[in-house]
């Protein structure tokens, strides 16, 4: 089954390929009514973590239109006609959350342009450096639903988890956000399995075991931003039970080795993306404990070469399209971004929802307001 | 009359002084049951301070009403504080000027000026929180108002002073009226004072209510509201815990008011004990689930009161 | 009541930092020292010196400069003892990656717990005693940023977190604000900024 | 000698305002500072006199509707003199229709949509048959034209609900709002249909029932008053809250008032002794905040531009906000203010009637009382918004004017109606000299035993020492003017009247019937109008086939029409 990711630069990214097409931008309008307004939220609000502009058109507390304006912090990233491992501290500095998944979508595309053989064990790095990275930012997620919702005990120990991810990561890679981990020709990391993961296991297996008995916290989520959407990616697309996982596809990773099982749900709102998000942590957690880091290193080349890499990102696919020059400059770059196509999803659920409904949802599509305004140069 | 004016200096300086005391603790200790060390119990006091030391910022759309009230309000509260039995249980100066259901009035007053001195900076989040506020509030003020008179038809006088004496009575303090009525007040102090599973206040403007009619408050003037909310819970609080959950044991006399400061705080201790479960224990309600909260609250105290009309036939 | 019982049994998890040394330090965002000439992308290191505001933490320099683990790369220009036990920050960014944002974001887990010194976020400018600026300067939040400066009552300290909002990092120039204070780091350690606000305010 | 005085002199500015609208004014104001004067002894004419000088001084400033609108506002006002002052059921009837038929014209002269006018007319008249009708049965019993003790209810429970109609209580919500929000009447006008007519209801009631002999029946139909006062209350408040027209929301609150009196009237009617003179006096205080605060409401809404609150165009100034506010909180029954006396003494009554009644029946005056307090709550609501919408909230540029000095003026009188409110509870005050609370202070609420008390001075008194103390111990803020903060971005849409309601709309939206589409949010204005409306529609269907000459939508025929029914009632009085 072909399913159509989102826009990379002048194509159409598909999961089995991509066409050069313009896509034609949708313009979401909405007709003045009586009493209805355009309540501004953001760009420096309290409740967003990162500066984003919400303009609500609202009858007052009801949803008519949200328009996302992601713009107001957009970077101009100059990268075109720099050397790969240059540009790879531009990359990393695109979303430190998702740096992990930026670079080694970055990599992937470059090693595949330029025809590299990566080893295997690093591949196995990769992959662990990708669930970590799912594994925290899923964790904060979830603390992001709890905390809109007041709910004290959860979202301390939740975030008391996120740290101790953090530390893990900085542990094993050095960096907490895994920025000089990855470059083209090896990796940076401490040798070894990654310890402590059971205390993580088991605090969280506790937690969302309780998380999904409480009906008032259950309450806030479900029935809340539905959306049911072919063109939806990531969590979104696996709670509305589409089986679209870049991790089950040949996208370059060995995922099928660690016995990968995707984990879907059959509710498309903030509930069923909870879930998903939930059983993903039991998942990267049960993929890690197979995985024993190794710091493994490989030769580059000079070579001319154009390629798209692609990973899946906590928040869903993430692609890079590359174009290598042959002095092994960069020029040419594409990013498809998660939270670009996540963006417009949750514009689309948020309709005729309440104003109160709008942190649950925001956060459950996990959005990364960094990684959109990008502008390479 | 020298001893009843020094059981008055006591109970109204108790309030003003002691009540963010009693807001600190709570904080604390709701902290430290999410695991965390949590800020000082003093903190309130210590966020008072400093703000009455920085300057306010007033929007250029605002008058003199929003940099005024704040001072009304902060009064309305203290004048409240003579007339009902929060610290000392016998009629005190002044306790006369307002009876229970006055009192009511007095708090509605404060919650009226309040939002209209916070709609006068101009701002859609004041007003966010303004709709939210008022469209609660039919169904907070009835509730407040009929479980004061469910005191008020239990012992045929609208003082709550009576009242108190009454509970105190075990076959009373067990009977069906009393039981409603406290369960109904409970609910409604949770309300009145911003807790779960109605209100938390956190980062998001998003879920704010009471939260945003403070939003574009700053400096001096935002402390006298923060100082004023905080003897707004301890106002409440205290008369859930003095006519409603716990009437025993308060002194009288001169020594007897200075020991009722320790016994009042005795009290606090139990119902910030409460508090704190619930706060820690229940996540916010959907917003329009609001309104089933307090509707089952005020359908609770009609009930008390036809009980009371019925159980004493 | 489950939540409560499990928060309970769940004890204080919040360390002792700054009294105690710091747990589990990520390497990379700490104090770096070393010897020799090495190619510097923010030219960080010149002439054999550090220079920490604008450092990003890359590892090019590695192995000639290694990082200490000394988590005190801040420094404080001006504090105000005003804000000794209650110091509100409002954090505004204008234009990061979301690793400040993240880190900051932290300071609340039980680990750090900053509100046991008093400091806490809040959503308004008004109630705001800092304004923490993260990110380089983008087009779009020049105009909020100035407004957030404008909004917030005097006194008011500006914090500048991270190499971007400092020297501008990598990435552009830093925002267009004197700092009173500023944190080291891409990103700073939470550590890092639990201190460096302890200082601000004036302990 | 007094009230041939002022008919005279009402009678001359009349004719005087004919040529000259600014000195028939002033003359009208003479005449009504004489009413006053003449309500030292009777509280009605206090009220209306009050309402009356009021509206005087703030139409001098206002009129600008052409020469029609001054001798038709004048002659409404006469004949609401004369129903004060009549002492027989003729004058009565003539005072009413005086008053009555120059509304239905300032309402149909005014606006061109031939229904309010229509409507407003209809239920009018179904008032004054009503009403006449109970006068010709007493008449039949007593055989005397003049007012004189009626030993059967019945005269009195059907003119009461001639007077329920005027009142525009449930279920004849429509003819209180409709007129002045769809005809949309000049705001001074506005302020004596809704402040002042009304009170002709009340008057009336409190007339008969005073004539009447209490009965079981009479105590009966008391309840059923409570029943339909609290009701309305609790609909008038809730469409208030819901209505989005400037005049609209104040007619709603109107309804909402004027149930809160049938409410009083209710208690005072079951009620024996102490409790039924303590709920008498509650009820005429409550008309009096009532009527007082709602013109100087009126008066605010005569100084906006436009209609709808979403989109009106307002001038904002300091003394408007504070007069604004003080008119309501007054009205949402808030103290030191006379409403929060009122508001006050309702509830107690209706809760003193539970426990005296101590017996099952008591469940009806604690669901009254119930729904007043949520009522009031809704009010407080509905009235927030209002304020909001025309002095605080909004946007506008900032100018005072002479017409917002006596809204100031007004909101004035209201706070300082609230500290002398003792002399209309007479027997009811008393002092606690130990407690600091001096002789004659404290309004005591009783039904044998005292109840409860307050005392509105001290309230007012001690807000203002403590608030002076406080002040003075915290200082004066040092200010700095900065932009609202609004995230970072300047504000280009205020939030909408509309959307500061629609919390109601969608909570309530079983009792509202709100449908949201696309583009428009439904909602019933009020459920009982579509139900009136449709009957008043078929009703004009059936006049039109009567008498298709008379009653289509040309102006001129209704003041044929008018002419025409006030000859008749003229010559009825002649010849009796």
């Amino acid at each position: 089954m072909r399913r159509k990711i989102g826009k990379l630069g002048k194509f159409c990214l598909y999961n089995d390929g991509y066409v050069e097409r313009e896509e034609e931008i949708e313009k979401r309008t909405y007709t003045p009514a009586y009493g209805s307004f355009d309540f501004v939220y953001g760009p420096s609000a309290g409740g967003l973590m990162e500066s984003v502009r919400l303009d609500i058109i609202t009858f007052g507390e009801y949803i008519r239109n949200v328009i996302v304006n992601p713009y107001y912090k957009s970077r101009t990233i100059k990268i075109k006609g720099k050397g790969i491992n240059d540009a790879l501290l531009y990359i990393e500095r695109i979303n430190a959350p998702f740096t992990a998944s930026h670079t080694i979508a970055f990599l992937m595309a470059i090693e595949k342009a330029l025809g590299i053989e990566v080893p295997y064990e690093l591949l196995l790095d990769r992959i662990a450096e990708i669930e970590l990275e799912r594994i925290r930012n899923n964790l904060l997620v979830i603390e992001r639903l709890t905390e809109s919702a007041g709910f004290q005990v959860p979202m301390n120990s939740l975030l008391w988890l996120v740290e101790k991810v953090n530390r893990i990561i900085g542990k094993y890679f050095g960096h907490r956000y895994f920025f000089g981990v990855n470059y083209y020709g090896g990796i940076n990391v401490e040798e070894g399995k990654i310890k402590d993961l059971e205390i993580i296991e088991k605090e969280f297996n506790d937690l969302f075991n309780s998380l999904i008995e409480s009906r008032i916290f259950i309450d806030r989520l479900q029935g809340n931003g539905i959306i049911e959407d072919e063109e939806s990616i990531g969590p979104a697309a696996r709670a509305a039970n589409l089986e679209y996982d870049a991790r089950n596809e040949e996208i370059g990773l060995p995922y099928k080795d660690l016995e990968f099982k995707i984990s879907t749900y059959d509710s498309a709102d903030a509930f069923g993306r909870f879930i998903v998000r939930g059983k993903e942590i039991f998942e990267s957690l049960n993929m890690l404990s197979r995985i024993n880091l190794k710091k493994i290193e490989y030769k580059g080349k000079l070579a001319e070469g154009k390629a798209i890499g692609r990973v899946e990102s906590p928040s869903g696919d993430l692609a890079y399209y590359v174009e290598v020059s042959n002095e092994g400059k960069i020029s040419e770059i594409y990013l498809l971004s998660p939270s670009s196509v996540n963006i417009k999803l949750f514009s689309k659920s948020m309709v005729k929802n309440i104003f109160t409904d709008l942190p649950f949802n925001w956060e459950s599509f996990g959005i990364w307001i960094s990684e959109i305004g990008v502008k390479f140069e | 009359m020298n001893e009843i004016i020094i059981e008055t200096i006591i109970q109204v300086l108790a309030v003003i002084l002691l009540s963010p005391l009693y807001a600190g603790i709570l904080d604390k200790l709701k902290a430290n049951v999410s695991t965390r060390r949590g800020q000082s119990i003093f903190q309130p006091y210590y966020d008072i301070f400093k703000l009455l030391k920085k300057e306010s910022v007033v929007s250029i759309n605002a008058s003199a009403v929003f940099i005024y009230s704040p001072y009304v309000v902060f009064s309305i509260y203290v004048l409240i504080s003579f007339v009902i039995p929060v610290v000392y249980p016998q009629p005190i100066i002044f306790t006369p000027t307002v009876d229970f259901l006055g009192g009511a009035l007095l708090f509605s007053l404060a919650a009226f000026l309040k939002i209209i001195s916070a709609m006068d900076s101009g701002s859609n989040f004041v007003a966010l929180g303004t709709s939210r506020a008022i469209s609660f509030n039919f169904l907070g003020e009835a509730t407040l108002i009929t479980v004061f008179f469910a005191v008020a038809l239990i012992t045929g006088t609208n003082n709550p002073y009576v009242e108190l004496k009454f509970a105190e009575n075990p076959e009373y303090y067990l009977a069906l009226d009393h039981v409603f009525a406290s369960v109904a007040f409970f609910m409604l102090w949770l309300f009145e004072t911003g807790k779960l599973p109605v209100e938390s206040s956190g980062l998001a403007e998003m879920g704010m209510i009471d939260d945003a009619l403070t939003y574009e408050y700053s400096g001096k003037l935002l402390a006298l509201l923060k100082w004023g909310s905080y003897m707004k819970q301890y106002l409440l609080g205290s008369v859930l815990l003095n006519v409603f959950i716990l009437p025993w044991g308060l002194q009288t006399g001169i020594l007897g008011a200075i020991e009722d400061l320790g016994i009042m705080f005795l009290k606090w201790l139990f119902l910030i004990f409460i508090a704190v479960v619930i706060d820690t224990s229940l996540a916010k309600l959907r917003l329009y689930k609001v309104q089933d909260f307090l509707a089952i609250a005020f359908v609770i105290s009609i009930l008390s009161l036809m009980f009371s009309v019925i159980e004493y036939d | 009541m489950s939540w409560f019982l499990k928060g309970i049994k769940r004890g204080i998890r919040t360390e002792k930092f700054p009294k105690e040394k710091p747990l589990e330090v990520a390497p990379w965002s700490t104090q770096i020292e070393g010897e020799g000439n090495v190619n510097c992308p923010t030219n960080a290191i010149e002439d054999n010196k550090w220079t920490q505001e604008k450092c990003i933490f890359c590892r090019r320099c590695f192995p000639s400069y290694k990082p200490t683990g000394d988590v005190n790369i801040f420094d404080v220009k001006k504090r105000n003892p005003t804000f000794r036990k209650s110091f509100y920050i409002y954090p505004i960014d204008v234009g990061t990656c979301g690793g400040c944002n993240l880190e900051l974001k932290l300071l609340t887990s039980p680990q750090y717990d900053m509100s046991r010194f008093g400091i806490f976020f809040t959503n308004t400018p008004r109630h705001a005693d800092a304004l923490l600026v993260m990110g380089i300067m983008t087009e779009g939040m020049r105009e909020a940023l100035m407004r957030a400066y404008e909004a917030m009552p005097e006194p008011k300290l500006i914090i500048l977190l991270g190499a971007c909002a400092i020297s501008g990092g990598l990435l552009g120039l830093p925002p267009e604000i004197k700092g009173d204070v500023r944190i080291a780091g891409c990103p700073p350690n939470p550590y890092t900024i639990l201190k460096a606000l302890i200082e601000a305010k004036g302990d | 000698m007094l009230q041939l005085l002022i008919l005279f002199l009402l009678l001359v500015s009349i004719v005087i305002s004919l040529f000259n609208r600014k000195i028939g004014y002033s003359l009208l104001g003479i005449a009504s500072a004489l009413i006053i004067y003449q309500g030292l002894h009777c509280i009605f004419f206090l009220i209306a006199g009050i309402v009356w000088l009021l509206s005087s001084a703030f139409s001098i400033f206002y009129d600008n509707y052409g020469k029609w609108l001054s001798p038709l506002f004048i002659t409404s006002i006469l004949g609401m003199y004369i129903v004060l002052i009549s002492n027989n059921y003729l004058e009565f009837l003539a005072g009413w229709e005086i008053m009555s038929i120059p509304a239905y014209a300032i309402i149909g002269l005014n606006k061109k949509i031939d229904y309010p006018a229509f409507t407003f007319m209809a239920f009018g008249e179904l008032s004054t048959v009503l009403i006449l009708s109970a006068f010709i049965y007493s008449y039949s019993i007593t055989d005397n034209i003049y007012f004189t003790e009626l030993s059967s209810p019945l005269p009195f429970i059907i003119s009461t609900f001639g007077f329920i109609v005027k009142m525009g209580i449930f279920p004849f919500l429509v003819m209180e709002w409709l007129p002045i929000a769809h005809g949309s009447a000049p705001a001074n006008s506005s302020a004596i249909l809704s402040a002042t007519m009304t009170l002709m209801g009340v008057y009336g009631i409190i007339k008969i029932a005073s004539l009447t002999q209490r009965t079981i029946v009479t105590q009966d139909f008391g309840f059923i008053l409570l029943g339909i006062g609290s009701f309305s209350v609790f609909f008038g408040a809730l469409y208030a809250y819901v209505s989005e027209h400037v005049k609209g929301l104040l007619a709603f609150s109107t309804i909402e008032n004027n149930s809160s009196i049938l409410t009083g009237i209710g208690v005072y009617l079951i009620s024996q002794g102490v409790l039924s003179q303590f709920a008498l006096d509650v009820t005429l205080v409550f008309a009096l905040a009532h009527s007082i605060a709602k013109t100087g409401l009126f008066f605010i809404s005569g100084s906006v531009e436009g209609e709808s609150l979403t989109y009106i165009k307002i001038a904002k100034s300091l003394r408007g906000k504070i007069g604004g506010i003080l008119l309501a909180s007054s009205m949402s029954g808030l103290l030191p203010n006379i409403g929060g006396v009122a508001a006050w003494g309702l509830l107690e009554s209706l809760f003193m009637l539970a426990y005296v009644e101590h017996s099952v029946l008591s469940i009806i005056p604690i669901i009254s009382g119930s729904i007043v307090a949520m009522g009031e709550g809704l009010a407080t609501g509905a009235l927030i918004k209002f304020i909001s919408y025309t002095q605080i909230f909004k946007l506008g540029k900032t100018e005072g004017s002479a017409k917002v000095s006596i809204v100031l003026l007004v909101g004035i009188i209201v706070l300082l109606l609230g500290s002398v409110s003792y002399i209309f509870f007479r027997g009811f005050t008393t002092g606690v000299a130990c407690l600091g609370m001096l002789e004659g202070l404290l309004i005591i609420s009783s039904y044998r035993e005292p109840f409860g008390g307050i005392s509105p001075l001290y309230v007012l008194l001690l807000l203002f020492i403590i608030s002076l103390v406080t002040f003075g111990i915290f200082g004066k803020p040092k200010i700095r003017r900065s932009e609202t903060w609004n995230n970072g971005e300047k504000i280009e849409d205020q939030f909408s009247s509309f959307a500061l309601a629609n919390n109601i709309r969608m909570m309530l939206s079983k009792l509202l019937r709100t449908k949201i589409l696309e583009n428009e949010v439904v909602f019933s204005a009020d459920i009982f109008w579509e139900a009136m409306y449709s009957l008043a529609k078929a009703y004009k269907k059936f006049s039109r086939i009567l008498s298709t000459s008379y009653m289509n939508s040309s102006l001129s025929y209704y003041i044929f029409y008018m002419i025409l029914a006030f000859i008749i009632i003229t010559l009825l009085a002649v010849i009796i």
